[in-house]
């Protein structure tokens, strides 16, 4: 199901030219609007359609297998945090379906590192990473070891 | 030709590929290098680059050890029988430890993971695996990533390491080119975290023309992991260990929500149940250890996923197919039809599509499975990659050269799929494992092993000159020609890789030989791929875009070369499903019960193989 | 559209593809219709045109009975053990005692034969097959026809056959468009002869990209013969019988002089004989009466071609690949060399190509072999087609409708690949064919079958609306995308015949199941092509020359569907080799040792399927 | 081994596009030379390479499978009635091979069928083709028939 781009609907921004993972969404010269150069590295993985805010690209299934006459459209929404399908059968069937995204306002939730009190030579020596053991065991327990564990790494035939 | 070169200089960690791994890597980096030079070059944009462009519905690496579900060694064990015995413990057990805090983290930064509403704890999919509404789980990390990163260069396909000149084997940053503006990019750095992922199409994919953007990795995960990484000579480790993939037919939609979540089975075009029918014979190939039915029902341990995977193309071969997944039950509940459909939608829009298509609707009609083309990767039922060093407090001797994850060269780690000898770490593992990686990194930094790197100019303009050959060599031949892409001077990027995923369809074990190989076809496998290489010094680019599919092909042909000269070397077969050995039809315990490990000298280009112990995460006392 | 409509009125005999067997229509017609008028209408140009283009280096049918060689019921002997007892042996016996006469000729005419300089007699490759410098084949058989032609029309693809529409079940002639102006041509005859020759590229090739070009038989070969016919409702036969190839690999350089003439034989990766390693299991599967070694060996009964291909597809199954065909040994004398060199130059130069590309000189390396994807054609050792009435002196009441290679359709006459039944008469064969079909339609016509013919405006408009409906779709729907092939209204004819190759191939028993159909999947792979069907109303053709492609795939496609309804019909495997049902793998003579006999009403669509007896050619006595 | 053509040598004469079986040489707009439009449906027949009396058109072997380097060259000549080819190997290697393609001048030996005496009506009852039975033995003996070899058709499985 590679993309395609309406042509009344584009205006040439270049969202989707700038997402796509696959660098297929070029601008044609002539018209001044995307189009996918190279449909057999499509991954349909919607990137672009999610972007254009113009909703203008749309993807039809590949045709080595799948027949007209379907869509599955897509609504990415990151001020509410949803994201909404509609899929269209060939019969004519629709279903839709709505997801959340995210669970906080978008970015806000992550830290800059670089501000937070850098780590110990103590916490260099060990085997933590970043915030642990907090979130390793919810009894805030240390790391695991090959001691803590019981364990020995042992050459031979084990299964 | 007009393309500027750009120099980044002074980088102290310069992370290659931000894709699960990278972006791990990239954020953790800040944590430990609070003033260090971190730079990400990446090949598309890291918004949605690499394997979860498209978001997850699922994390599949999950201890829970906070709600007592599993202990590291619990995953350590199953990763060691899905692979039938042979995967890097230390790094596994080390991931394993890890990888909570990792997801607990991404649920603080807003990924939504669902939530058992009885019990509050993640919702299980199954043992391992807990489900998530992963259409952003991409954006989400790389939000992360740009939160600690100086800087991101994205749209930059780097083609080669760079080397330090003042010394044998220790990397000094990396070249690539800008793939909008074709500018030449030279970063210089005194490490580098390899993380650019695992390698779809280089075997011939089942879908044809059109259709063969649909794979289960994506199309753009090019090997070149692989490819950078064999080119600067580093060891690899089970390159061999590709992996086949039972899949939802055409659309190649994962099945582990249904078979976990929605508890769907399979049956054969008769309805029957068919997978323990093949047992017995399959026990006599690789040994009750391996296959022990009785003893899995009772301990939950698993039926090995390429064991699972022979099942079915046996069944298959024996004209009993088309396979089906029984979904009609499942889609009965309407909660179970909405995971059903949202599954896809969250990661696979192309199943959803296929299905919208062909009017199948899994609630009145049991979709088509089938086992997939391989894949070389290293993070899923799967361990190729690069032989890495283990952290100091677990690894044995064999497996430890000082810093976690470093590979065989200095200062060059890696993350995700770059790592050989870690299956089962998906997403969440491979994050975690650029995470200690980049811990790793910058204590390299910090005890002074990166001091006095020089990288020549020399080496910065010959890396310069090759980047841009194939764009060169368009030039000169076009116009010998009136038009189209057939010329007696170069082949183009499709051409060639056309010419790779034949031949290591037929030679390697693709789906057109039901995954059979043998010396003989392993041999002159070799050989093409050899000539194959000598064609690449004549391939041609019209555009900077195909100079790009210019660079992804020569890193998938250096990794498909890595896969056959690993296949030649382990004389079993020790992954039925995955690929056959026609001239060794059997797991020998005996004598590959050992890890497989090469060298490609980058002067030579001679592969050296050895073995390299297998060691066991075992109680004390044993 | 500005496309003429240029009517061409009063034909007496229409051939319709004058490659071999239409050729050899055109030439005789004029003998038996001295004042007739004889037209061609060609796709390509008859001077090189259809399987014959590139030459041939040998004539696989000749009886030599001149010199006491063989007697035609020799050859009927020999054509239905090959084809495991299923053949029409009145239209091969008529065949097998005529086919010297059109051999004898070609000599006269300047085809260089070779002779055997002891005897004087040709030089025989094998029982059947005779030697030729045959690169100007086509050219010297396309003078003859135009010598006997009223008018050639090259470059018309003919898209259907014109029906009487004042009589039920008559022909009236045939349409298509030039596939230069675009022009509409409508030919209005009193009887038409069929040699539109058989079909490649229904099933996935093994080749890729560029490389698809590269089939056995030719890629023009389209299956316009079956297209047309089906779709104007004849009765076809033998339809799943359709053919897989023992060929050289990827260049599909035949294999028939190799065995025959320079003695060239098999093993397999290990240098092991293997083929009669698969003769018990064959047997058991067979039957001993289609394989009994022993006897062949003493009688020179040959070992079916199927058969020996169920041996080659196994060993390669089994892990034992690749094949391999010593030639090193035929190769050190120079005349043998000279041979193995010149048979491929004179018929797949390709095969030369590949040699030289990839420095195999079979003096010094003995090449690869492998099985090919299925091919549709009725003149190799295969012979699905239409059903035609035989001579009346020879064919029973159920072979008999009063002229000979007449279909079920009256006036419509058949040639070569276009008739079923007739397996081994090859070029010389297919010529002769077409010359008894010449006379027959000449008698057709004089004994007034043909008078009061009615071509309304309506079918003539219908048709040309019809045919030009993929550039109108074009047209309509292009500029709603911006650029490229993928349009949410139409597919183009590449994606569809990918579509098709892909289905019949899962479905069918193509190479990626190792040739492995049941009824489970034939009645998926009938679903599916009823939907192609739909999507082919709304193929789209950029320009003329994708509209020749677009009626192409539409011949495939309709071609391929007979051949799903014929697999799914019988209920056996008759042919291991060429393809397997699972569900019923052995040779089932009780039930099936009958033909196959289809008819789909053009109106309905709807396929009716019956079992036509089979009659064999016994002593008088028995 | 899908053909090329040389841009210096073709003067876009179109013997290639007329003669073609598959269609696809073609005259470029720009160039008025000729190419192959479509070349994964090239048979490699050398049709058009024999045809062109520029020699602009050669071949190289499908890139799915055959390597860079390589040649087959041909010269047909109607007037001699011979064909000669030229192998190159990718290593060097070259192999000649020289071949009759027809035995008479070109087309005199076919003889004009509306000019020799048509049938009787007894020839048109029976089975015989043109010029039967001479053609069809040495001792000019008659038309095979069942009777003559002694057989007949019978329903059944026979072997
Ligand atoms: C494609 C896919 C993947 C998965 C799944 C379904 C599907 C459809 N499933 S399920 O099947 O089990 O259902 C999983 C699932 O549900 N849950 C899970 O946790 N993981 C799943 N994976 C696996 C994980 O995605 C996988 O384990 C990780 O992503 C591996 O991480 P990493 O090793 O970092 O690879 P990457 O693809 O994410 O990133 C690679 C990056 O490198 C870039 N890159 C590549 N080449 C480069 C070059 N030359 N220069 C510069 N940059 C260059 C890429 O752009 C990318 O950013
Ligand atoms: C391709 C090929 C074929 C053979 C061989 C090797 C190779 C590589 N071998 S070996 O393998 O055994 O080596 C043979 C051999 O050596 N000796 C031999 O006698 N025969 C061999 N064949 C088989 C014969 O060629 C075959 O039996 C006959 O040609 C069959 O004759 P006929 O049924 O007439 O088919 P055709 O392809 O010649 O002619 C078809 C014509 O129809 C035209 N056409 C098609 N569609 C049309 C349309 N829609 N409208 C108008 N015209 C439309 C075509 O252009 C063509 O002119
Ligand atoms: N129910 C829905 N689910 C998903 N997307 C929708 C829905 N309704 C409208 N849209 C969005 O609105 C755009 C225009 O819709 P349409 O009119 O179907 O082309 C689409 O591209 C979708 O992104
Ligand atoms: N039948 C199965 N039994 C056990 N685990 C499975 C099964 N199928 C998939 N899985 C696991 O589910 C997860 C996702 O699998 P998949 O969707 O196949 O990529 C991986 O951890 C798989 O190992
Ligand atoms: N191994 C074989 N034994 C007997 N006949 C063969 C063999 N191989 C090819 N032939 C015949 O040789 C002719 C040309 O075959 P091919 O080159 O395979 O198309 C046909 O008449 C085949 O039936
Ligand atoms: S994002 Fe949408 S509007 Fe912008 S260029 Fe792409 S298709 Fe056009
Ligand atoms: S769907 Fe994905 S791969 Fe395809 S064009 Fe859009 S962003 Fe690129
Ligand atoms: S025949 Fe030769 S010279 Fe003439 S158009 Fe074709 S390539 Fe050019
Ligand atoms: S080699 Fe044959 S098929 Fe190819 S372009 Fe020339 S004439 Fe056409
Ligand atoms: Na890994």
């Amino acid at each position: 199901m590679p993309t395609f781009v309406y042509m009344t609907r584009c205006d040439g921004c270049g969202h989707c030219v700038d997402i796509c993972p696959s660098d297929i969404m070029h601008i044609d010269k002539t018209y001044r609007r995307a189009y996918n150069i190279e449909p057999n590295m499509c991954w349909e993985c919607y990137s672009c359609v999610k972007a254009c805010p113009q909703h203008a690209i749309d993807v039809r299934g590949y045709a080595d297998f799948a027949p007209l006459g379907h869509s599955v459209r897509v609504d990415r929404d990151e001020e509410k945090g949803t994201i909404a399908w509609r899929i269209k059968f060939r019969n004519g069937t629709e279903k839709d379906f709505l997801s959340p995204i995210t669970t906080k306002p978008w970015g806000q939730a992550i830290p800059q590192l670089a501000e937070v009190p850098g780590p110990s030579q103590e916490m260099r020596d060990s085997q933590l990473l970043y915030n642990e053991p907090k979130y390793i065991r919810m009894d805030d327990g240390g790391l695991h070891t090959l001691e803590t564990n019981g364990l020995k790494m042992k050459k031979g035939v084990y299964y | 030709m007009a393309y500027k070169t750009i120099v980044e200089d002074g980088i102290d960690i310069l992370v290659v590929g931000a894709g699960l791994g990278g972006t791990g890597a990239a954020w953790e980096a800040r944590f430990w290098g609070q003033d260090k030079k971190i730079v990400i070059a990446e090949k598309a944009n890291i918004d949605r680059s690499g394997a979860v462009a498209q978001g997850l519905y699922a994390i599949n690496c999950y201890m829970g050890t906070r709600w007592g579900e599993n202990n590291p060694e619990d995953h350590v064990r199953y990763a060691r029988i899905d692979l039938m015995g042979l995967v890097r413990e230390d790094l596994l057990f080390d991931m394993a430890r890890h990888v909570d805090s990792t997801v607990h983290q991404f649920e603080e930064w807003g990924l939504p993971i669902m939530r058992n509403p009885k019990t509050g704890t993640y919702l299980r999919e199954g043992r391992w695996q807990i489900m998530i509404h992963g259409e952003s789980y991409k954006p989400i990390v790389a939000e992360a990533a740009k939160k600690s990163a100086d800087k991101v260069f994205n749209r930059i396909c780097v083609t080669h390491l760079l080397m330090d000149d003042s010394k044998e084997n220790r990397v000094a940053g990396a070249v690539g080119f800008n793939v909008r503006t074709g500018n030449y990019h030279v970063f210089k750095s005194k490490t580098v975290i390899c993380g650019a992922g695992g390698a779809s199409n280089i075997f011939k994919p089942r879908s044809v023309g059109e259709g063969s953007g649909r794979t289960w990795y994506a199309p753009w995960s090019s090997a070149s992991a692989y490819g950078l990484m064999i080119e600067a000579g580093a060891k690899m480790t089970q390159m061999e260990n590709r992996i086949v993939l039972a899949r939802f037919k055409d659309g190649y939609g994962p099945v582990g929500a249904y078979f976990l979540h929605l508890k769907t089975y399979t049956q054969n075009g008769l309805g029957e149940e068919y997978e323990s029918k093949w047992f017995p014979e399959l026990q006599k190939m690789v040994g009750k250890e391996y296959l022990d039915p009785e003893a899995s029902h009772l301990t939950h341990r698993p039926i090995p996923t390429c064991l699972r995977n022979h099942a079915l193309i046996s069944e298959v071969n024996a004209g009993r197919g088309p396979i089906h997944m029984v979904t009609m039950h499942a889609f009965q509940d309407p909660h179970l039809e909405e995971v059903g459909w949202e599954n896809f939608l969250g990661m696979t829009v192309g199943q959803a599509v296929l299905w919208a298509a062909t009017d199948v609707d899994p609630k009145y009609e049991n979709p088509e499975l089938t086992t997939s083309e391989p894949y070389v990767m290293g993070s899923h039922a799967t361990c190729s990659g690069a032989w890495c060093s283990g952290p100091e407090d677990i690894s044995p001797p064999e497996y430890f050269w000082g810093y976690n994850r470093m590979t065989t060269i200095e200062g060059l780690f890696g993350a995700g799929d770059a790592v050989g000898g870690t299956p089962h770490a998906f997403s969440s593992g491979s994050f975690t494992e650029g995470r200690l990686a980049a811990k790793a990194a910058c204590k390299y930094i910090d005890d002074g092993k990166a001091e006095g790197i020089v990288v020549s100019d020399e080496q910065i303009s010959r890396r310069r000159k090759e980047i841009y050959t194939p764009l060169e060599h368009y030039k000169i031949y076009r116009n010998e020609i009136v038009a189209g892409d057939v010329n007696p001077h170069y082949i183009n990027p499709k051409q060639g890789l056309d010419r790779l995923q034949k031949l290591m369809d037929e030679y390697c074990g693709g789906v057109t030989v039901s995954y059979m190989t043998n010396e003989k076809l392993l041999h002159i496998g070799l050989k093409k791929l050899k000539i194959l290489e000598e064609d690449l010094q004549s391939i041609a680019a019209k555009d900077i875009h195909e100079l790009l599919r210019a660079w992804e092909l020569k890193h998938r042909h250096r990794a498909a070369e890595c896969v056959t000269q690993h296949t030649l070397f382990r004389k079993e077969t020790r992954w039925p499903g995955y690929y056959y050995r026609g001239d060794a039809m059997k797991v020998d315990d005996e004598n590959w019960h050992v890890l497989t490990v090469s060298r490609r000298d980058p002067n030579t280009g001679e592969y050296t193989m050895e073995k390299a112990p297998c060691y066991h995460l075992v109680g004390e006392d044993e």
